[in-house]
């Protein structure tokens, strides 16, 4: 097996979760491209660690998903939030950020 | 090895078509569950590279917990369930072209950099306990920190989330 | 030789002081208003203090060597170090530095200009007091461009915040204007930089000036060499303001808050001409001799044009702004005789003129605050409604046009005498026809200065003014202004106090520039 | 010899005593009792230069051995111009001496004590007394008549709104003119010269309420300021020659070796010149003088009649061997600065007839008779020169407090028109101005006669060559001073009176200094009488006393200054002269004889006299022409040019490089780079929302720039490495 295998089924998966952040209009969709995102960073630390024969790939890809629960949580718990602020999750809706 | 391939060709396989269609589905409960099958995907994979705890860890914590969480979110929402014509946005075509541009420019550099690197055969194989073994030593503080990070963020969710 | 213990440090204390009480400053709420004051004056005090303690440590028979001198290394990738040091050249101008700072402190405790907020003013005072010291001490040339540079900034703030109603154009005007001249600056630092060489012809590659004054352009042809002279010309003459790059210097200071155009008049105006002598003339020795009747014709030139302008002002401000051109004009006469004595007397002119022209803008500034207007023809009778201040005012306007006995004439006169005879390799009939055209200006000078101090001081208070009380001079001002009294009367009755300090420096600069010449 | 070698204390106590008025006179002494300080110091400088005049006579009478110096034929004058800091005096009594031609026996008593001041290039600038008979004469004729004007002040300026400044100011003159009269070398002499020119300026200025005071102190400093160019460069070419500033060294160096610098000399003179004829109110630098009168009288007698205004005179005869040689004064039979002394005392003598204010003619006087002096030097009769400045100090301030006096009892008027009969109201005042007015026209036995004789006898001898020219104009102004001084008697104290109220006597504070100072021009010719004069009585010895004492034999007999003999012709001519200027005057105005109204009936009488009362339309030159147009055109001309020229070309790069600025922006990135994108992205969204929503403020849109800048510049980096 190639150690590129997976780097290139990383760097899809990761490209796909881009665009889903940079184009899903729902919230919710968003935060799930995200964990598309880190989940495609997690197949490349396991791969290195694999091909290095260290440990550390392996612990690293569990402090990564412990920490992307955490970032659901609290991200849901925003989206929650501002539902019921504005009765919308459609991020083109939120336009705060406009100087 | 030729097994190995194979069954990394399906899942792969399985896997990027599943993405695509969760960033693409016009269900927002079916991109949910187009997630699913990512992960599982991936769990599939964490196991051709011998990384068991994690690929257990992934279904899990993904698959049982977060999913979970996610079809909360949907359901609290009020997302509308079903077939919705406004689930991406007008700016799709800018997103696409930067993810494109993206994956081109990584997939060149990664071809370019590990064209035809081999992943080691027989190597040493860390299993579980070998695992929680690095956990518990070298990577204690982490650990803890990660700990505490969690407790913060129920707690934080719990106060962004309240209703009053 | 590096100077150890304490004494390594009092340079750098002078210097960051300031911006260490500026620090602190920053975290004190502006609420406490007289602890943010306290601690303002409390720094620059505290510099001053070091300064005296220079005063005393300095070794007055080597004045022509750097003392103190710390060199260490700074941004290690271009060769640049943090060499700091202190010579008979920096002295003087380092303690009027000082010396300016806590004084404008004082004259603006109770009377930040409007729109007020004492803590930011104050916080870019000492900003501003950082930067001035440090440009007089570095003696490495990407160092002095940043503090050079560093000046820029508050000044800017001062001016745009702080001032008149065209505020926003002076200020612009000032920092493009000075901008545009540092670039030209930064290039020519550059091409030293590369082009210099050593005695045995490597290549030098070094930003520190006591190499670069030794090699004295070595190995730059003379036709780089006057190119690269023009880049520090134009930077350092924008600085001091040479005519013509000097049309900047009046909106600045008419629109500058009192003690902005005090500190711009007192110490800014210098670091032009202390670049010329610092580093333009000891590092291009050849092609300041052929910049050299230039120089002297755009100082002439300066001193009659600078003159004529001023009788045509309606603005006192403005008036004594150009007056700065006409006094600059002297200072750089002098340096472009490349004698001893011209350098000399440029140096001297450099301190009289901060005293003077400082002086006779905190006079205006007061008198602004007082009628709120600077009109000349609706002043008048200052004599009158406020003696003292009247009195005080006659007496910088005596000293800025040359009196004997007073400060402002030791700069004149001698660079006056020294265009007789400039130095090796310039022509005798030019600058001695230089130095009729100055003796015209000095004329000129007392002409406008007269003329302003008869129109505002003597004669009744005009109508629009008869029935206002106007207070005399106050304690604060007091406090501010008698140094500078003291400092004109000092000066002039006994000038060795800065030609001896002096004196070795600039023997030593024209010793090489003769060499030079003689040896090519 | 103590205070020869001590003089630096003379000018100290009066700074000292302008010190103590200006700041501790109000508060710790009384505003009203400041002139006690003014007058203990002015007093103490008296006695003191007394003291100098008295060991002066003795040093010259009793030489010590090393005074002597042997003057050698081969002189090496050469040494001064090497060396900028051998300071040449020392080394006159030192070495053996210079001389050009000349071996006899001379006197070098010259006594000069400096330190250093500062140093700069390798050049001492010392300061210094340079002490010697001129000094000392000057140093009495300062100190005495100082002290009996501060006398006099107490009285006429009473009760003054500025009086403590009024005696600072004085004590601040008398310092600066003493500092001025001792310089040991040229820059002191600068320095003294600017100083007695500032509290000249102050002084006039001193009721700067009204317009034309301060108009008239503006002008005189002015003026002064003109002329100190010609020092200022005068000054400096005389270093350059020399090499050294020591007034003693640059005089030794021209004696020593005549004529091997006479260029450089002409034009130090010539600069020079310009500087006393404006300190010394000489044509055409006279106009600031008699508006100077705008200031106190007391002022007027002591600055502009005895002292300050004979600065230049002094400088003339301190520097003398560079006029003598610069002029070629010894060979010429007219030169610069004989023909601009004797026009500016013909001048000055006819402006006087057409003034109307006292003060005025008498300041036209004095325009006339320092011309005199100059006229003086300028025929080489420099002994004459400064006997007359010692004599007409002592008249002229005579008759300007005489004026004062006037004034002071016909309610502050200097206007004639408004005077007349005041003899019998106030006589002791007429007394004193009418001795001071027979001095002033040369009239046996005064003061004036002595003097004017020698200055005519000095131009009709002259050197190799007469001064006819100078001769006749002489005696012209002889004639003309005693006709005008007559007219002004007249006016003044003759007649009915015209003015309002009753004149009164002074009181005897001013009616004293007067009685003095008629007291020295009865008797001030007796310092230098002529040897026949006083033969018949058996005091030979003490025949030309200012001569013997004054004059700085060691550099005017290198020079072969000569001294004519007696004449009593020449004295008859002067006398005769002034007598019949006396009786012309006197049958116009006392017997009514000659053409009255001559002016109302002839034109050209009346042109005359319209051009007299203009004053020859040089302040109209000054004022109108070259004033108005530096002050207004040409000054508007230079400010427009820095407006609109220089400044707006800065303004103009300023802007250009905006709007080519604004121009890329507009057309390049907008146009054309920004253009291109938008044209994609229309084209890609129908929509069109394109890139303006880079502002939008959604996440997602800085999402995009994010990761399309991240991409672009992986690409950037994959390319480069």
């Amino acid at each position: 097996m190639l150690l590129n295998q997976f780097l290139i089924l990383g760097a899809v998966l990761f490209c796909i979760g881009v665009y889903g952040v940079l184009a899903r209009k729902n919230a919710v969709m968003v935060l799930m491209s995200i964990e598309l995102m880190l989940n495609a960073v997690n197949i490349n630390m396991v791969a290195f660690g694999f091909q290095h024969e260290v440990v550390s790939g392996q612990v690293f890809a569990l402090f990564i998903i412990a920490v992307a629960a955490a970032e659901v949580g609290v991200g849901l718990a925003i989206v929650l939030l501002l539902y019921r602020n504005q009765t919308s999750i459609d991020v083109e809706d939120f336009d705060l950020m406009k100087g | 090895m030729v097994a190995q391939n194979i069954a990394f060709g399906i899942i792969s396989g399985i896997v990027v078509f599943s993405a695509l269609r969760m960033v693409t589905t016009r269900n927002i409960v079916h991109s949910a569950l187009f997630l699913v099958a990512v992960l599982a995907g991936l769990s599939g994979q964490y196991v051709l590279l011998a990384a068991e705890f994690v690929a257990t860890t992934q279904v899990l914590v993904y698959i049982g917990a977060v999913m979970v969480l996610f079809l909360f979110g949907i359901m609290l929402t009020k997302a509308p369930i079903g077939k919705s014509m406004e689930m991406t946005g007008t700016q799709w075509p800018i997103a696409a072209g930067v993810a494109l541009m993206l994956g081109a420019v990584i997939l060149y550099s990664l071809i370019d950099q590990f064209g035809s690197d081999r992943l080691t055969e027989g190597g040493k194989i860390y299993r579980t306990a070998d695992v929680g073994d690095e956990v518990f030593s070298t990577y204690i503080i982490p650990f803890e920190a990660i700990s505490v990070l969690l407790l913060a963020a129920l707690i934080g969710a719990i106060v962004l989330a309240r209703k009053d | 030789m590096e100077a150890t213990g304490f004494d390594a440090w009092v340079l750098t204390l002078a210097v960051f002081l300031p911006l260490v009480g500026a620090l602190i400053m920053m975290v004190v709420p502006k609420a406490y208003e007289l602890e943010v004051k306290l601690i303002a004056l409390g720094s620059s005090l505290a510099a001053l203090a070091v300064g005296i303690y220079i005063l005393f440590q300095f070794d007055y028979g080597s004045a022509s060597e750097l003392q103190f001198v710390v060199d260490k290394g700074w941004i290690d990738i271009i060769n640049s170090r943090y060499i700091i040091g202190l010579d008979g050249l920096s002295l003087p101008l380092l303690l009027l530095s000082l010396l300016v700072v806590p004084l404008c402190l004082v004259y603006s405790w109770n009377h930040v200009p409007s729109p007020g907020n004492t803590k930011a003013f104050f916080v870019l005072l000492l900003i501003l007091s950082t930067g001035m010291n440090g440009s007089f001490i570095s003696q490495d040339m990407i160092l002095f461009f940043v503090f050079f540079e560093i000046v820029l900034l508050p000044m800017y703030f001062l001016i745009g915040v702080w001032g008149g109603e065209e505020r926003r154009y002076a200020s612009l005007k000032f920092f493009l204007y000075t901008l545009f001249g540092s670039a030209l600056m930064i290039i020519s630092f550059l091409a030293l930089f590369f082009l210099s060489k050593d005695a045995a012809g490597n290549p030098l590659q070094t930003f520190d000036m006591r190499l670069l004054t030794d090699a004295a352009g070595s190995g730059i042809v003379k036709t780089t060499q006057v190119w690269i002279f023009a880049g520090l010309f134009i930077g350092f003459g924008i600085k001091v303001p040479m005519f013509p790059f000097h049309t900047w210097l009046p909106d600045a200071h008419t629109q500058a808050p009192t003690v902005g155009s005090v500190i711009l008049a007192a110490v800014l105006l210098k670091l032009g001409t202390y670049g010329f002598i610092r580093i333009a003339i000891p590092f291009l020795p050849e092609a300041a001799v052929a910049w050299a009747p230039w120089i002297g014709l755009l100082a002439v030139i300066g001193i009659i044009y600078g003159a004529l302008g001023c009788l045509a002002q309606k603005d006192m401000k403005r008036l004594i702004a150009f007056s700065s051109v006409a006094h600059m004009g002297f200072v750089m006469l002098g340096i472009a005789t490349l004698t001893d004595f011209g350098l000399n007397a440029a140096v001297f002119g450099m301190v009289a003129h901060g005293l003077i022209t400082g002086m006779l803008f905190f006079v205006a500034g007061s008198i602004k605050e007082r009628y709120h207007t600077l009109e000349i023809s609706r002043l008048g009778g200052l004599l009158k409604s406020a003696p003292h201040m009247g009195w005080i005012l006659g007496f910088a306007t005596m000293a800025s046009l040359g009196l004997p006995g007073l400060a402002g004439f030791w700069g004149e006169f001698p660079a006056i005498l020294s265009a007789y005879n400039p130095g090796a390799g310039l022509s005798e009939e030019l600058f001695r026809t230089y130095m009729v055209i100055a003796a015209i200006g000095t004329v000129l000078a007392a002409g406008y200065l007269l003329w302003l101090y008869q129109r505002t001081a003597f004669g009744e208070p005009t109508e629009e003014f008869a029935d206002h009380e106007i207070p005399d001079v106050s304690r604060n001002e007091w406090i501010a202004w008698v140094p500078f009294l003291i400092g004109i009367v000092l000066f002039g009755v006994w000038p060795n106090l800065i030609f001896n300090l002096t004196d070795g420096v600039v023997s030593s600069i024209t010793a090489n520039v003769e060499a030079v010449v003689a040896g090519r | 010899m103590w205070m020869l070698e001590n003089a630096f204390l003379i000018p100290l106590i009066p700074a000292l005593s302008f010190a103590v008025i200006l700041f501790f006179g109000k508060r710790f002494i009384g505003a009203d009792r400041v002139h006690v300080i003014g007058i203990t110091a002015v007093s103490l400088i008296w006695v003191l230069s007394l003291v100098a005049a008295f060991q002066w006579t003795q040093r010259v009478e009793h030489p010590s051995p090393d005074a002597i110096a042997q003057i050698s034929a081969d002189g090496h004058g050469d040494d001064h111009a090497d060396d900028g800091d051998d300071h040449a005096g020392a080394a006159m009594d030192s070495e053996s001496g210079h001389g050009g031609g000349h071996s006899s026996v001379l006197i070098s008593p010259v006594v000069t004590t400096y330190s250093k001041w500062w140093s700069n290039g390798g050049v001492d600038f010392a300061v210094g007394t340079h002490v010697d008979g001129l000094t000392v004469l000057l140093l009495v004729v300062v100190a005495s008549i100082s002290l009996l004007v501060h006398i006099y002040s107490t009285e006429y300026v009473k009760g003054d709104r500025r009086y403590v400044h009024y005696y600072a100011f004085l004590s601040l003159f008398t310092a600066a003119m003493l500092f001025f009269v001792m310089a040991q070398n040229i820059v002191q002499l600068v320095v003294g010269w600017e100083l007695v020119g500032v509290c000249s300026f102050g002084l006039i200025g001193h009721w700067w309420e009204e317009k034309p005071n301060t108009d008239a102190a503006l002008k005189a400093f002015l003026t002064n300021r003109v002329g100190d160019i010609g020092l200022l460069v005068g000054m400096i070419v005389l270093w350059g020659t020399f090499g050294t500033f020591s007034i003693d060294g640059i005089n030794a160096a021209i004696s020593a070796s005549p004529g091997t610098q006479h260029l450089a000399l002409l034009v130090a003179a010539c600069c020079l010149m310009a500087a006393v004829a404006s300190k010394s109110g000489q044509f055409p630098l006279h106009t600031w003088l008699p508006d100077a009168m705008a200031g106190p009288t007391p002022v007027s007698a002591l600055i502009h009649a005895a002292t300050m205004v004979v600065a230049g005179v002094y400088m003339i005869a301190r520097l003398y061997p560079v006029f003598y040689d610069g002029f070629s004064i010894g060979t010429s039979s007219i030169n610069l600065m004989a023909l601009i002394g004797g026009f500016t005392a013909l001048m000055g003598a006819g402006l006087a007839f057409a003034q109307w204010d006292i003060k005025k003619v008498l300041a036209y006087s004095t325009v006339s008779q320092l011309g005199y002096m100059v006229m003086a030097l300028g025929v080489g009769a420099w002994t004459a020169a400064i006997f007359h400045l010692f004599t007409h100090a002592f008249f002229k301030a005579c008759l300007f407090l005489g004026a004062g006096s006037v004034s002071h009892a016909a309610h502050h008027t200097f206007d004639m028109r408004k005077m007349g009969g005041l003899k019998k109201f106030m006589p002791q005042t007429y007394w004193t101005f009418v001795i001071a007015t027979l001095a002033l026209s040369g009239i046996f036995p005064f003061a004036g006669f002595w003097s004017k004789d020698e200055i005519l006898l000095g131009a009709k001898v002259g050197q190799q060559n007469g001064y006819p020219l100078m001769l006749i104009f002489g005696c012209a102004v002889a004639f003309m001073t005693a006709a005008y001084m007559t007219r002004v008697v007249w006016y003044t104290f003759h007649g009915e009176y015209r003015g309002h109220g009753h004149p009164h006597e002074s009181p005897k504070v001013m009616t004293v200094p007067l009685w003095i100072l008629a007291g020295m021009a009865v008797v001030g010719g007796a310092f230098n009488l002529p040897g026949p004069v006083l033969e018949p009585f058996g005091l030979e010895g003490l025949a030309h006393r200012v001569q013997t004492y004054a004059e700085p034999s060691v550099y005017l007999s290198g020079l072969g200054l000569s001294h004519p003999d007696p004449s009593l012709s020449m004295a008859l001519i002067g006398l005769g002269l002034a007598l019949s200027g006396i009786i012309v005057t006197y049958l116009y105005f006392w017997r009514k004889m000659g053409p009255h109204g001559l002016t109302e009936r002839n034109k050209y009488a009346k042109a005359g006299y319209t051009f007299l009362e203009n004053k020859y339309y040089l302040d109209y030159l000054y004022n109108d022409i070259i004033v108005a147009s530096i002050k207004k055109p040409i000054a508007n001309g230079a400010n427009w040019f820095n407006q609109n020229v220089l400044d707006k070309a800065v303004n103009t790069a300023g802007e250009s490089a905006r709007d080519s600025g604004r121009w890329i922006y507009k057309w390049i990135d907008q146009g054309a780079i920004d253009g291109s994108v938008n044209a994609a992205a229309r084209g890609a969204d129908a929509s069109g929302e394109g890139l303006r929503t880079i502002q939008s403020g959604k996440v997602q849109n800085y999402g995009q720039l994010l990761f399309g800048a991240a991409a672009v510049l992986a690409i950037v980096f994959v390319i480069v490495i």
